[in-house]
């Protein structure tokens, strides 16, 4: 999957005050095959608006200002923003999953799993009904679930319960793309271990892509290949995860993995000081100069341009570009 | 199943309780009224015809005694609640000595026949055309009719029953405007009968359909349009699911749960579309029953009209309620 | 507040248009005021003329001028609908923010309570209101009962959303911050429920207008007291309708349909103001 | 104060239970069972409560803060027991003593009041601040201890402030009637990484310079390990393991901590031939 | 499309019953208590009795001799009445009515009480008995010179009873009477269970009923419907749903008039009503303080203006009368023309004046008012006039009001009148709303001449507990009639019997009908006293019923205004010969029993 310069702003405009807040702004970025790319980035930083506009599930007022997302399955490519609605539904499922961000509230309340599971993957399957649900119940017992969840409601289930439906429901179709939103997020530690090792698990089964968005560093060292970091709308530094976390090179990232605390180590750490920017009014140049330690006269007027490192790994930051960092 | 249980007894003490406040409130207002039925029979009596006055003294004290109007407050009111329970409301008093319970299921079927169907008919089409309108936001034909709905909705029923008749009735004299069958048609199950009840019904089911759609319509098409925006419902259409089946099994499935809620709080307002209905248009039924009683002065059936009314209503919320858990399986007891 | 006016008004078309409305309405009752003559007396110019010069909306069989009875009849129906809805919400507020906060058993017995105001029929009961008070039935009088009547439905309304407002953390913030119950009441949730009580005021008027019209006509009011209700009442009694008297009855129905008209509209768009997610779909077509 | 030996919080064989389920299944749920353990004046110390989600953390705190009775067992807070504190002057003395800070930083704000209108209303009511200069001053006290200032925080709405100032403003507010306990329930979930590490950082100032225990309620077993003196482990409302927090983490004797310990995911990267833990698990599962 | 489709509209005439919906249709009995309808043509066409007294000329002169074959036989001293019966009547079950009938109805309601009938006879009547099949004797049980008028239809009467079907009832209060047996010409064909219509048809054997003297009843069938609210009614009888309608608006009977060709009512033109021989009147509270003085209220009668009173109940379409009774029928003849020089010479003392009050030319001014705009529909002919707008009334005197008010310690400060207490002067104008809209109107316009006087007046409407209220005098003054009369005979004992004193109850307490002022005045009794001592036809009654009147001028217990004229409306679109004024033959208005006469004299359209 290729994206190019990908501008996604959220346009609003009620009751005369016009605001454009520029959730994801000029993004390039390659998700190779089986592979799980993680994006990182502090809470707001448009981690999720990027993600739908991957996914092309935007509604208004999030809209697509600029850029390109190619995606190559194999058998074919397909330039998702060119497409015919009819063929984008017809990609969605089969060949493109989509987990979104809160994936608690996304099974309608009132419908048994079995007639959700019917409803999204039946008629990709391409079998007849018996078969299908004899294939759902394998696979949900891949994923720990005992069959009798379909025939629940999504309120009957626990959070880590309804959190493995909705990945089920996700690669029941075996999609060559998968794009998840913060799956785990408000599991506790011990469920959301073993619905990582699941998706994992999913993901070399069938040789797949992900790309998955979470803000918490533990897991994207756990789980990721590769790894982008985004601050205030912008990709700041990409590479290979080990990498990125032996070897940070942005400012903003050097600070999130240094404060990241661990059992057995109790040495005083420090938090990142200043208030996230306003991205209906980020600040000139650098968007993260305000609050860097490092910065600089030319982080205020210049945004940095995406420097190749080697590797791999990319970083955005004119300190680094300048050699001043490290 | 034993919580279901507990459910119900909790449900049947809450409606008890309502029927039981109710009535008392409506026992209270009417014998709170200075109207005496006997004075008020008196007078309708002897406001024709020659009557000496000594004779009305004579008469007074016969029909006192008559109308089993003795007793102190008390015992009145523990005698009246003694019948109730046993559905005994006593005979009318304007209409004795038939017995207030011939007089209202004479009524009634008029009444429930009318305005249930209505009721129920405005709720369906209303939320059906609602439901489309709210998710097929560009279809011209339904905007326009969400216009008029919007026009119509607001509409104090009175004005609308009252320009429809007009129409209907003055300017262009299609459809008869008063009683619930032609004059002359015998009762039974004959095409006849059954024809000329359907014409009368016409009009005052179309008012009722008329104003009640609007309503329903506006509803539906609010929780359908925040529903459309609900995390389900987007995933759905990611999904690729069906759109005719996000639309029914999604949208409008999830929309109606309240809407069923509205449905047994609109039966509350049948009885208040009772009077005004059979009152525009000369229907039979509860409503003019109602008015008639009261203004003859005869609180047994005034009461026994607003005892009916208030049980029925009661129970047609206590069913649906009953039925909620059915609709909405999240729904948790208190 | 002045700035959320301005907005509406300018970007939001139900709001002007039902502003608009309700502007003429106020200002054709203020205009009576500047009646010629009281608007209870009868043959004070000649009865049954058309619309003409002289009498912009005709006058009635009863010779009153349409145009002054119709200011003094808006008048007093909107004083009424005004007084209704003050005094319900009043009543709906307290109910629905005590019990929403108290919850428990105090919850319990006010929603027992509400439950058999929601239920219980409102007309028969208003009627015989009408027969207990007899013929000392006035404006006022039916104000209060009406309002007494009719604050259920909001009551329930607002007192799940104080409900919810209750498990908020900021609610314990103010229990910790040493405010009385009535203090966060009244200074914390009552800022929430604003929005609601603000829009189903003018539900409420519609509802409150709407029963006074139709009780007048029925004849059920004091129809001394010149309000629109009592305008058809009167037309009525000279059937105006089959006398060709058209506009007696024609003025007054136009007049209560845009006063309807008009405060729905204000409902709505106050509504739509308040949900956050209404002003999203605005933004353009959800499908 | 009272004396170095009298226990500042006693929680005595404490439980809990509750009644929920859907209409069909009514089940029964023990929130919190048979929970004990004492806090005492002398020494302030940090006390972490850790455990899966529904273990009952929020239940037990809800409990201590005096908002919810315990279905059986005792808390006494500086020998006091908490169900004698009912009349509103003793719970205003107990509020002066124990305060709350809560999840979520932007919930804890009502979004529609100013900020400073909580400093000044605990400064009101908890402490002999009465004019508005005095009530000021003592918010502004509080304020510096947390690294801010009234005039930063002056006239401002939540929605102007960013988390962390705003966790530290409730914080600041807590602080104000001087307590000897902060009850602290997930103060960090909702923020992200170095947010988080600031606000531990400022409970450790706290205990260390102002001498205030707190419990700390969390899922984080990294940030427990960071700051917390003595911790528990719970489970299901049982609490599985207590003891010294540094030594119950590094060396967890139940099988659930353990298990918790080890679903850590730790932020560290193994050498490149070494897998991750949960292709290690991955792998394990597949055989 | 036809409202009828199940009966020939040419054989069927529709009539309005008034009563409108019958809660209770089912029941027939109209001798127990108002169980079920009673003008649904069950008093008009199924029942019959010994008299019928007609309001205009009748047939065959105003009294007619229905079961009875002559007029009733008194003996001297008014203590035994003998009546001879018709033979040859027949029940429609083919049973043969006798006097036994009669002595049943008689006694069955002398034995309850409760019945309709019942107190006033059981009062009445030591014994009844039957001679021979057909006599009756009464023997009463004190003098009563009128005992007859409770067997005369003037609107009803006591009807006679079945006693074959009686009989058979165990309890003749809790008998419905269904299907009823009648004794008139007509007999039930069906009703509606809702009480919207009755059908009766005419009986094969109508010749043995008492109508058949006067020949067939043109109509087949005649249909008793539930007009509905006045708009409907006009509705109704413009699309020839309705041939005669009971009562609407003035503006409605103006539309007919107008619209539709084939409608007229009893006058061909302006003013159409037919005035009942009832008089609607202001009547005071006279046990309430304010009204103790008879200069207040000349002073109030003095603020009237009649003729705007007029317009603005019946837009001049009313017969107005000085004097307490009813301008209608015989009684102008009786006494409006024979006292009209008394009036004009009666003086009242203001305390400061001598005034002559009476105006004899309203009734003109009225007919000239209107002339303009209804032109030639309005008589030049001042008999025409006369009979159609009444004769003279009060002329409005300002000046001599506040000098009588004055008299009677009644005060002005600035604008507003004060008691002789210092309170306000407030009266509240009862009037009865919907159900009688001319007299709302009329209480309207004479609350706003008072307000305009100074004097706090407001009507008060007493929808639907007007009559409650007015028989326990909860009221200041009220619009309603306190006077009624045959119209077509001069006896005023009808009503004027129940004004004696003797019978004025207590302030609080029910007081009995007609006289709802509570009038009680010795002078009056004297004159009662002395009618109760001459016969129903002796001419004397009339010199009695004069002094009546000149007492009543004098006193003003109240304020007389007009004629209750009903707009009857008539379509002759199927049938002809309805009674008019041009041929008075009967009374038109179609819930009075009398109203039955009206069937002999109708024809199809085109015989
Ligand atoms: N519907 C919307 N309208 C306007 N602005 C929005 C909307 N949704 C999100 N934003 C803004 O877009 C920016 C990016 O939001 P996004 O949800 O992509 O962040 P995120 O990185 O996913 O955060 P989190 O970690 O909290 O999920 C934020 O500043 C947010 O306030
Ligand atoms: N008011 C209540 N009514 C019913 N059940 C409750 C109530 N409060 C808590 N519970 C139940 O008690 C159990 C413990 O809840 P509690 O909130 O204390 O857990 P927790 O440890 O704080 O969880 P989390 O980490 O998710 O905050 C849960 O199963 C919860 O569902
Ligand atoms: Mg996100
Ligand atoms: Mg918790």
């Amino acid at each position: 999957m290729r994206v190019d310069g990908l501008k996604a702003y959220y346009q609003t405009r009620w009751f005369g005050i016009t605001r454009e807040v520029r959730a994801v702004d000029d993004i390039t970025l390659r998700i190779e095959h089986d592979e799980i790319y993680g994006i990182a980035g502090e809470s707001s930083s448009g981690k999720s608006s990027l993600i739908k506009t991957i996914a092309g599930a935007i509604r208004p007022p999030l809209n697509v200002v600029g850029g390109t997302v190619n995606f190559d399955f194999g058998t074919r490519k397909v330039d998702l923003y060119t497409l015919k609605p009819e063929e984008r539904t017809a990609i969605r499922w089969k060949h493109l999953a989509y987990i979104m961000q809160g994936s608690m509230s996304v099974l309608n309340p009132l419908r048994r799993v079995r007639q959700s599971f019917i409803d999204f993957a039946f008629r990709h399957m391409g079998m007849p009904m018996p078969a299908f649900l004899k294939a759902v119940e394998d696979h949900l017992l891949r994923l720990h679930l005992q069959p009798g969840v379909l025939d629940s409601y999504p309120h009957e289930l626990s959070g880590g319960m309804r959190q493995r439906v909705v990945i089920a429901l996700a690669t029941v179709c075996r999609p060559g793309f998968i794009i998840a939103d913060e799956p785990t997020t408000a599991l506790d530690v011990v469920v959301q271990k073993s619905v990582l090792t699941m998706i994992r698990e999913v993901q070399r089964e069938m040789r797949a892509s992900i790309l998955f968005v979470t803000h918490d560093m533990a897991v994207h060292a756990n789980l990721t290949d590769r790894l982008g970091i985004m601050y205030a709308g912008r990709l700041v530094e990409e590479g290979r995860t080990r990498d990125l976390f032996r070897n940070p090179r942005h400012p903003y990232t050097l600070h999130l993995i240094r404060s990241l605390p661990r059992i057995g180590d109790a040495e005083p750490r420090q938090g990142l000081e200043g208030t996230p920017p306003n991205l209906a009014d980020p600040p000139p140049g650098c968007r993260f100069h305000p609050r860097c330690p490092i910065a600089m006269d030319v982080c205020r007027v210049m945004v940095p341009p995406m420097q190749a490192l080697g590797g791999g790994h990319r970083v955005a930051c004119h300190a680094v570009t300048e050699g001043t960092v490290q | 199943m034993k919580t279901y249980a507990i459910y119900l007894a909790k449900r049947l003490l809450q409606f008890v309780l309502v029927v039981f406040i109710g009535i008392n409130l409506t026992y209270v207002i009417s014998h709170a009224t200075p109207i005496d039925p006997v004075e008020q029979t008196i007078s309708a009596l002897t406001s024709f015809g020659n009557t000496s006055p000594e004779a009305i003294e004579t008469m007074r004290e016969s029909l006192r005694e008559l109308y089993g109007m003795s007793g102190t407050p008390l015992e009145q009111y523990v005698s009246f609640w003694s019948r109730i329970v046993v559905g005994d409301f006593g005979p009318s008093l304007s209409a004795f000595p038939t017995p207030v319970s011939e007089l209202i299921l004479r009524a009634l079927p008029w009444t429930i026949g009318l305005l249930v169907v209505a009721t129920v008919l405005a709720w369906l089409l209303g939320n059906l055309l609602g439901g489309l309108a709210g998710y097929y936001r560009k279809n011209r034909l339904l905007k326009a009719m969400g216009l008029i709905a919007m026009g119509l909705h607001p509409m104090p029923y009175y004005v609308v029953a009252f320009v429809l008749l007009v129409v209907f009735g003055f300017l262009w004299p299609v459809l008869p405007i008063s009683g619930g069958s032609g004059i002359g048609v015998g009762r039974g199950f004959s095409f006849d009968f059954i024809s000329s009840v359907l014409l009368h019904s016409l009009l005052p089911a179309l008012s009722l359909v008329v104003v009640g759609l609007g309503g329903w319509f506006l509803g539906m098409r609010a929780l359908v349009s925040n529903i459309v925006t609900e995390d389900y419902v987007v995933y759905a259409e990611l999904g690729g699911v069906d759109r005719r089946r996000i639309l029914t099994s999604y949208v409008m499935r999830n929309a109606l749960v309240p809407q069923v809620t509205g449905l047994a709080m609109s039966l509350g307002a049948i009885f208040t579309g009772a009077i005004i209905t059979e009152e525009v248009f000369g229907y039979p039924g509860i409503g003019s029953l109602l008015v008639d009683a009261v203004h003859a002065g005869d609180y047994s059936l005034v009461l026994g009209i607003t005892s009916v009314s208030i049980v029925a209503v009661s129970l047609a919320v206590l069913v649906i309620d009953l039925l909620y858990p059915l609709l909405d399986p999240r729904v948790q007891v208190e | 507040m002045l700035k959320i006016f301005r907005d509406l008004l300018r970007f939001n078309l139900e709001f002007a248009i039902g502003t608009l409305i309700v502007s003429i309405i106020v200002g054709l009752s203020v205009l009576s005021f500047f009646s010629p003559y009281p608007p209870e007396d009868i043959y004070v110019v000649a009865p049954d003329v058309p619309p003409s010069w002289e009498y912009w909306l005709g006058t009635t069989s009863r010779g009153q001028d349409v145009f002054w009875q119709m200011t003094a009849a808006l008048r007093n129906t909107l004083l009424f609908g005004i007084a209704v809805a003050a005094i319900s919400r009043v009543i709906s507020l307290t109910i629905g923010l005590v019990s929403g906060y108290m919850g428990g058993m105090t919850d319990r017995v006010l929603m027992s309570i509400n439950d058999t105001f929601i239920i219980i029929p409102l007309f028969p009961i208003l009627v015989l209101f009408y027969f207990v008070m007899r013929d000392s039935m006035s404006w006022a009088l039916l104000a209060l009962i009406m309002a007494a009547l009719g604050w259920a439905y909001d009551a329930r309304l607002i007192r799940s959303v104080a409900m919810s407002l209750r498990t908020r953390e900021f609610t314990s913030q103010c229990i910790f911050s040493g405010m009385s119950p009535r203090q966060i009441m009244t200074r914390e949730h009552l800022p929430y429920v604003l929005p609601i009580v603000f829009s189903t005021t003018l539900n409420n008027m519609n509802w409150s207008i709407g029963m006074e019209v139709t009780l007048s006509v029925l004849g059920f009011t004091d129809i001394n007291t010149p309000t629109i209700g009592s305008m058809l009442y009167w037309a009525n009694q000279h059937t105006a309708l089959v006398a060709g008297v058209w506009w007696w009855i024609a003025w007054p129905v136009i007049a209560v349909m845009l006063l309807f008209i008009g405060l729905y509209l204000l409902a709505t768009a106050l509504n739509e103001y308040i949900d956050p997610r209404s002003r999203l779909s605005r933004m353009g077509g959800a499908t | 104060m009272s004396g170095a030996d009298t226990a500042l919080l006693d929680v005595r064989g404490v439980s809990r239970s509750f009644w929920t389920g859907g209409l069909l299944s009514r089940r029964r749920i023990d929130a919190v069972k048979d929970v004990s353990f004492t806090l005492t004046d002398a020494r302030p110390e940090i006390f972490t409560i850790i455990g899966e989600s529904g273990s009952g953390k929020s239940t037990l705190a809800r409990m201590i803060l005096n908002g919810m009775n315990p279905t059986s067992g005792s808390i006494a807070f500086g020998g006091e027991e908490l169900t004698t504190i009912r009349k509103t002057r003793d719970r205003m003395r107990f509020m002066s003593r124990v305060q709350p800070i809560f999840q979520n930083p932007f919930e804890s704000f009502n979004p529609l009041s100013k900020v400073d209108r909580y400093l000044t209303m605990t400064a009101r009511n908890f402490t002999e601040a009465r004019s508005r200069a005095e009530t000021d001053d003592a918010s502004d006290r509080a304020l510096r201890k947390v690294g801010l200032s009234l005039a930063e925080v002056k006239d401002r709405f939540p929605h102007e402030l960013s988390g962390g100032q705003l966790q530290r403003i409730a914080i600041a507010r807590a602080l104000i009637p001087g307590p000897r306990l902060i009850v602290a329930d997930e103060p960090v979930s909702m923020v992200d990484a170095s947010l988080r590490v600031a606000i531990v950082n400022l409970f450790k100032d706290l205990r260390d310079e102002l001498k205030v225990s707190i419990i700390y309620i969390t899922h984080d077993l990294a940030t427990a390990y960071y700051i917390s003196d003595r911790i528990i482990i719970m489970r299901k409302g049982e609490v599985v393991e207590s003891g010294d927090a540094r030594a119950v983490l590094d060396n967890p004797q139940h099988p659930y901590s353990i298990l918790l310990k080890d679903s850590v995911l730790s932020p560290d990267v193994p050498d490149d031939d070494e897998p991750k833990t949960i292709e290690r698990d991955r792998a394990a599962r597949s055989h | 499309q036809d409202v009828i489709s199940s009966l020939p509209r040419k054989e069927t005439l529709i009539l309005e019953n008034p009563e409108g919906t019958i809660k209770n249709a089912g029941w027939f009995n109209i001798w127990a208590i108002n169980a079920g309808g009673q003008y649904t043509g069950l008093q008009q066409l199924a029942m019959d009795t010994l008299w019928y007294i007609d309001p205009e000329k009748g047939l065959e002169g105003p009294i007619d001799n229905s079961l009875a074959a002559e007029a009733p036989k008194y003996n001297a001293d008014f203590t035994e009445m003998t009546v001879k019966l018709r033979s040859g009547i027949f029940w429609s079950d083919g049973v043969e009515f006798t006097a036994d009938d009669v002595a049943y109805t008689v006694e069955t309601q002398m034995k309850n009480t409760g019945m309709r009938w019942g107190p006033i006879l059981s009062l009445n009547v030591d014994s009844v008995s039957a001679p021979d099949p057909q006599t009756v004797v009464f023997k009463l049980k004190r003098p009563n010179s009128r005992f007859h008028a409770l067997f005369t239809v003037r609107f009803n009467a006591i009807w006679i009873m079945p006693k074959h079907v009686f009989e058979k009832a165990p309890d003749p209060m809790r008998f419905d009477f269904n299907k009823p047996v009648s004794l008139g010409a007509y007999a039930l064909h069906s009703f509606d269970p809702e009480g919207k219509w009755f059908i009766w048809q005419r009986r094969d054997d109508w010749q043995r009923t008492t109508l058949g003297r006067f020949g067939e009843p043109g109509p087949k069938y005649a249909v008793y419907v539930d007009g509905g609210p006045p708009d409907k009614r006009v509705i109704a009888q413009m699309n020839h749903n309705m041939d005669v309608v009971h009562d609407v608006a003035p503006e409605g009977m103006f539309t007919l008039a107008k619209q539709s060709k084939s409608s007229r009512g009893w006058f061909k033109d302006f003013p159409y009503a037919h005035p009942d021989p009832t008089l609607p009147a202001l009547l005071f509270n006279l046990q309430r303080a304010d009204f103790q003085s008879k200069d207040v209220r000349w002073a109030l009668a003095l603020l009237i203006d009649i003729k705007a009173v007029s317009m603005a109940s019946y837009r001049g379409a009313a017969t107005i009368s000085a004097i307490g009774i009813p301008p209608t029928g015989t009684h102008p003849d009786d006494y409006h023309i024979p006292m009209q020089d008394w009036l004009k010479n009666f003086e009242l003392d203001t305390g400061k004046q001598k005034i002559k009050p009476y105006d004899p030319t309203v009734g003109k001014q009225i007919a000239d008012m209107l002339r303009p705009s209804m032109k030639e529909q309005i008589p030049t002919d001042q008999a025409a006039i006369d009979k159609s707008f009444g004769m003279g009334w009060w002329k409005p005197n300002p000046q001599a009001a506040q000098e009588l008010l004055q008299k009677a310690g009644f005060t002005k400060r600035g604008s507003n009148w004060y008691t002789p207490e210092g309170k306000p002067f407030s009266i509240r104008v009862m009037v009865e709303g919907e159900s009688r809209p001319v007299i709302t109107r009329a209480g309207t316009m004479i609350a706003q001449q008072w307000r305009q006087f100074g004097i706090d007046a407001k009507t008060e409407l007493a929808q639907g507990t007007m009559l409650d209220r007015r028989n326990s005098g909860d009221f200041d003054t009220l619009i309603s009639w306190s006077v009624e009369s045959y119209g077509g005979h001069p006896d005023l004992a009808y009503f004027l019997d129940s004004w004696h004193s003797q019978y004025v109850a207590p302030a609080g307490k029910p007081q009995a009908p007609r006289n709802y002022m509570r009038w009680s005045s010795p002078e009056l009794d004297g004159i009662i006293e002395k009618i109760r001592g001459v016969g129903f036809d002796d001419p004397r009654s009339i010199e009695l019923g004069r002094d009546y009147v000149k007492l009543a001028v004098r006193e003003m217990p109240t304020i007389p205004l007009m004629a209750y004229n009903v707009f009857v409306a008539m379509d002759d679109t199927y049938w002809t010969g309805y009674p008019t004024a041009e041929d008075p033959y009967a009374n038109p208005v179609p819930n009075w029993g009398n109203s039955r006469y009206m069937m002999v004299r109708l024809k199809p359209r085109g015989e």
